[in-house]
């Protein structure tokens, strides 16, 4: 079990989790291109790369320390794996949501309209704070509207009912709802830039004893994001592979990518991860987390500490859970791994 | 004294009954307490005095929908939903079940479309009940409904056609029609078999619920379950699942008890 | 006079086993019939086709000069080898349900003056089989003899034209069957019933009976004990019908343990 | 003729059988043709012709991690671990269905814990499921297991229960000790009531695959549904549901044929 | 010679009702009981008594000067008065589970030589109780008569100490039934049997009992018919116990019906 304190052996064998999103469909190509294999010979271990069809539990087995590292979302990351007091690394800052989450209202065009509407969606997830921070910039408060909680599989077939007018999610389900006739997009992450981050996250001290396994991570990442950034066939190839990997059409895949924010290039992640704005979304973040009560039994939002490139941190210094550690992106960016 | 022979008395059952229960907890307990001892936030395992402590805040905090305390809230909509469920499926079982067992044009007609439901998982076409149903309260009850009704409608239809054919032949010699075959012979004896068949579909009841409330809701035990699965708060998780067993539990007994007072004949060794 | 029930080589068969081959029989109106024949014969199963609760596999059966249904109607009464009660009605319960049925084709039960006269009724019935003390009881909380009254009580409250009766005494003490003996020959006779009673009482068969039929096999194949079935071996016609000469009511023993002891 | 006596000749009870079934079926065809001509692109109900090409697509696609055709890898994947699931099940229900039916020491001690176990839902300890046992197949097999097995056990044991105590004494006087009923005079008669209960069973196994698979897997049918729900694909969920109906039935039909072939005293009528 | 079998002063009750009342019995080692009484005086429930399958509300009941244990043994058999057969069983397998049981104690089950020759065993005992032809079907394809021989035939294999029989007879026709008391007056005398026997039929309670037992109630109050119970109100000593002067087999006739029907 991964606690803090749980001093980690050094070993040759992980697990990476991973669930259908269009940000993350570089990994499970990864493997199936060969590229896996290509850095596991490098540093001499292995590197299972496990589907989990749900998202929430692919991050409750990465808390319970059936998995050494997964992808998930920034606020989630906070939230569950660092507020339940496993100390976690963020190696790779994968991308940003760009309009890959959104806000649907159906016979209405503003978002203003969303007043005193029921809203379905996955509570306390990304698309909770979408709708904190859409609801802020258009002068209303979460008192303005009700929230349903609603499931990530399921919320499309609510969506097509026709008692629901309203609501938030993401992609490849934000998609196709957004197809359905008479239905507006009012806002989307596009309108908040940077907020929502897409990371892989590693144990912190399996990492610590490990380091081989960031600079693998690293490697596999980039290789794969670079190939299928490539606007050439073999580019076309892998995004086509990735699409059918979602279970998704070529295009569509296409077309969420185009809202996805990939950091293909290391040095701009490595930027992005040492800029002052990423302290700030965090304190946002946390500060919606803390409001909605995802900080168990704290008793001030800094009850969970982040340590950031630089030594910069936010909250509890002691208890530090959260880390965003730029050292393999580095790596990458230098052309050292 | 050989064990089939070997009744015990009602203190002894009550310890040999609570023993492997006892001894689950502990179990679980000692578990709990060494996983704090590595991780004091270990949010899988969580010590009796988180999830006091848990339950306490939401026996404390009212519902910001309703104004109720969230517990209570949620164990009423909960039970609301599933009482309905069940209660229609128990409808349908008590109904289907009468003229498919004692029927044979009905059985012919409609044991191959009840088979059919049987095994239609139904949470697989969940998107086509919100298309009909909406997504308020009748497509979670109808949830609950479709999943228990057709086991038991099948359960009951199974137990009336087993009837002994003499009965049958009694009753029509004595001047009784379909109608009353079914409503003096058939049904009175398939009573103490649908309280049995209501005993046995709590638990998938439950299960359909819960399903019902993760995929859309915003009060309930299962809402709260899978709300708070988001950030694994297993302190409310166990303890919600323990209140859910009770009341089940409690259901189980009065069901039970319903069963031997209000049919004794049901319940008399044969002699 | 024509035959109430007739059967015209009639056959039944059991996968390959022949139970009864070529029976042939004419039950006149008002008969008192009386069927004896080994164990495992077909007595019984003679019963069940005249039921109609199964059919013969070959040859016909005629009630009333008109095929009979294969299903099961008020003109017949039946009390089956095992005594067959509902399980879930009282005693007073299961002899009124041949009364409510009639009257209430859609409610089954019967409310105020009308249960109260059934309720009588049964009652009073059951006082003749001995059971006026145990109205209330179950089925299961009765013991064998008292269970196989109650099913003389429920066929007999119904006055049905036929009555069919298979050992319908086998669990009495000589006491109470002499009782029973009475109170059978009583109905019989005020109601012109016509009975067909399989027993193993061979006396029985014969003070109760206008008629004695014997089924049995004539043929034996001992490699094959299957493959021959039984039939009307005797047909003793006793008496006629009790509209013409009332047979006398058989005059129970009082005391029959002194009368076997001594 | 009573309903109560009308059997109808095997030609006539497929007719009657296939009717509703193939009113449903025109119902739908109607309501989705009609919703096409509203909206060409609706996904709800799809038209035949897009499922056949869905399933096309799936029938001549290779799965990208095992080689075979996505179709026929989703299919075996899933029976494998239903097969599993109600294999542990029905041991479990045959073994502690016997001891708990027939033994009341046995029956004292386990039957407070199975009803316990009987009415948590599995579904909402999920998380401790999959922590304790992995994402692999154990525990998609377990939450099956767990799911069907306790109705599965207390049905068998209400079974037992209750043969008639003249069984149980008669082979006491012929010299038989509390083994030798169970194995000759309990588990041969609890047998067919064994096989109704893993019919019975079927739907609810189903509908644990599908809620596993839809967590953790990435092959089988439940997976697959689960996978191309989130793009409302009805037009493979349909088809795979209607598959997923047929292979059940296939059972259903197979395991009665064989309780009438191996227990043909337990389907005579009494005499 | 002391008492197999004591009863002193033992009481059954249900509920309010009370069924037996002061019931006290010594029974001799080697002795045949006939108990003879009216339906639903207790005679049944006097057999459960000494069978362990219910205890009584007062008073004890001894085996061998042991009180009897709440259970049931294969000291003792049963002929239950309903036939009670095991349904899944076929009828050879019926039989032979008596013989399998005490010899196979884990398998529960004889294989090879053992298990063929149990099955001779048990195909003679059925072919003595006359069903030869039938050693492979199930209970319920047998008609009344066949399942209660069945019964008797798997209680005799085992040749108990106390074999128990309630009504084992009633529904048998005179021939069969004629070889059945052959048979078990045998087995009786071969064997030391103690036997304890309810019957209706008077007759056969003398010819096969070396003493006649009569339970009826003593007392009874026309208001509250359930207040008082039944006891022994006769208790005769036929003859001694069958190791001193064995009783002569009864003679079946071989022509029952005719004889009846002169
Ligand atoms: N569970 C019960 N509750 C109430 N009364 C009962 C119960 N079981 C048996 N009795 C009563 O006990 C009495 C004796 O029953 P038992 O079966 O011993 O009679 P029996 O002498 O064997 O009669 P029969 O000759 O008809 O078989 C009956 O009057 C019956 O009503
Ligand atoms: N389902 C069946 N399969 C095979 N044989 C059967 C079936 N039902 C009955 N039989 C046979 O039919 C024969 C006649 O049975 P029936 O019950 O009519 O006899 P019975 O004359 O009433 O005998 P008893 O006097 O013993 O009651 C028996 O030999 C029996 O084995
Ligand atoms: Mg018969
Ligand atoms: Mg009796």
């Amino acid at each position: 079990s991964g606690g803090a304190s749980a001093p980690a052996e050094k070993k040759t064998e992980f697990s990476i989790g991973w669930s259908i999103y269009a940000g993350w469909m570089p990994w499970p190509y990864a493997q199936q291109a060969g590229i896996v294999k290509k850095w596991e010979d490098k540093y001499h271990l292995k590197i299972k790369i496990v589907q989990v069809n749900d998202y929430v539990e692919s991050i409750n087995q990465y808390t319970a320390g059936k998995l050494d590292g997964v992808t998930l979302a920034n606020m989630d990351a906070l939230t569950i794996p660092a507020a339940g007091g496993k100390d976690t690394t963020a190696v790779i800052l994968g991308d940003y949501s760009n309009g890959n989450d959104g806000v649907l209202l159906k016979g209405a065009t503003n978002l203003s309209a969303i007043k005193g509407r029921s809203v379905n969606l996955v509570e306390l997830s990304v698309s909770h704070y979408l709708l904190a921070r859409a609801l802020e910039k258009g002068g209303m408060t979460m008192t303005d509207v009700k929230t349903v909680n609603t499931a990530d599989a399921d919320i499309v077939g609510a969506f097509a009912s026709p008692d629901v007018t309203a609501a938030v999610a993401w992609n490849p389900q934000l998609s196709v709802m957004r197809a359905q006739p008479g239905v507006t997009q009012v806002f989307s992450s596009a309108d908040i830039p940077g907020e929502i981050l897409d990371l892989l996250v590693v144990d912190s001290a399996t990492l610590k004893a490990n380091p081989d396994l960031g600079k693998a991570l690293a490697g596999i990442w980039y290789d794969t994001v670079q190939l299928m950034m490539k606007q050439d066939a073999s580019g076309k190839a892998a995004r086509a592979a990735m699409a059918k990997l979602a279970g998704a059409a070529p295009e569509t895949f296409d077309s969420q990518l185009k809202t996805t924010f990939l950091y293909t290039d290391p040095k701009a992640a490595v930027a992005a991860a040492q800029s002052p704005a990423l302290v700030t979304t965090m304190t946002r973040v946390r500060d919606f987390s803390f409001a909605k009560g995802l900080f168990k039994g704290a008793t001030s939002a800094d009850a969970v500490g982040m340590a950031f490139p630089g030594g910069k941190t936010l909250g509890d210094a002691q208890h530090v859970t959260l880390r965003f550690d730029d050292s393999y992106m580095k790596l990458a960016a230098d052309g050292k791994l | 004294m050989r064990w089939i022979n070997w009744h015990l008395s009602k203190r002894d059952r009550l310890i040999a009954g609570g023993a492997p229960i006892v001894l689950l907890l502990v179990i679980y307990l000692v578990t709990a307490v060494q996983r704090h001892a590595a991780n004091p936030s270990d949010k899988i395992l969580p010590l009796p005095s988180g999830m006091a402590k848990a339950i306490t805040d939401l026996l404390t905090t009212p519902d910001p929908l309703s104004g109720h305390l969230v517990f209570w809230a949620d164990t009423l909509a909960s039970l609301q939903r599933l009482g309905l469920g069940l209660g229609i499926a128990t409808l349908f079982a008590l109904v289907l079940g009468l003229l498919i067992g004692a029927l044979p044009p009905v059985r012919a007609a409609l044991s191959p479309l009840v088979t059919g439901i049987a095994v239609i998982p139904p949470i697989a076409l969940l998107p086509i009940l919100f298309i009909a149903l909406g997504l308020g309260e009748t497509s979670k009850i109808v949830l609950i409904a479709i999943g228990v009704a057709p086991v038991m409608v099948r359960d009951i239809a199974a137990h009336v056609g087993s009837l002994p054919r003499e009965q049958i032949i009694k009753a029509e010699t004595l001047g009784a029609n379909s109608w009353q075959i079914i409503v003096r012979v058939a049904l009175p004896q398939a009573m103490p078999r649908l309280i049995q068949a209501i005993r046995l579909a709590l638990g998938p009841a439950w299960v359909f619920l819960i399903s019902a409330e993760a995929v859309a809701s915003d009060i309930g035990l299962g809402y709260r379950i899978f709300l708070v699965r988001r950030y694994l708060a297993m302190d409310v998780i166990i303890p919600y699942v323990a209140w859910i067993a009770l009341l089940a539990i409690l259901a189980d007994l009065v069901l039970a008890a319903t069963s031997r007072r209000m049919f004794p004949w049901a319940h008399e060794a044969a002699r | 006079m024509s035959a109430l029930l007739s059967l015209r080589n009639v056959w039944v068969e059991y996968g390959e086993k022949v139970v009864l081959e070529k029976v042939n029989l004419e039950v006149s109106e008002g008969a008192f019939l009386s069927i004896i024949g080994p164990s495992g014969a077909g007595k019984s199963s003679l019963l069940r086709l005249i039921l109609g609760q199964e059919a013969p596999t070959r040859g016909q059966v005629l009630l009333g000069g008109e095929p009979l249904e294969p299903q099961c109607g008020p003109d017949r009464g039946v009390v089956f080898q095992r005594y067959s009660v509902f399980p879930h009605m009282s005693v007073l319960g299961n002899v009124m349900f041949g009364l409510e049925c009639p009257a209430a084709p859609i409610a089954a039960r019967l409310f105020g003056s009308a249960r109260r006269k059934a309720m009588g009724e049964a009652a009073a019935m059951l006082h003749a089989v001995g059971l006026g003390d145990s109205l209330n009881l179950y089925p299961a909380q009765m013991s064998g003899g008292m269970q196989q009254r109650l099913a003389i009580a429920q066929a007999l409250i119904k006055r049905p034209r036929i009555l069919l009766l298979d050992e319908p005494f086998g669990a009495l003490d000589p006491g109470i069957r002499a009782d029973m003996h009475g109170l059978i020959t009583q109905l019989w006779r005020d109601y012109g019933l016509t009975i067909v009673m399989v027993t193993h009482d061979i006396k029985e068969a014969f003070t109760l009976g206008t008629r004695v039929l014997a089924l049995d096999k004539r043929r034996h194949d001992p490699h094959a004990p299957h493959r021959y079935g039984a039939t009307a071996v005797y047909d003793l016609p006793l008496r006629t019908a009790p509209a013409v000469v009332p047979p006398a009511p058989p005059q129970p023993d009082p005391n029959p343990l002194s009368a076997a002891a001594s």
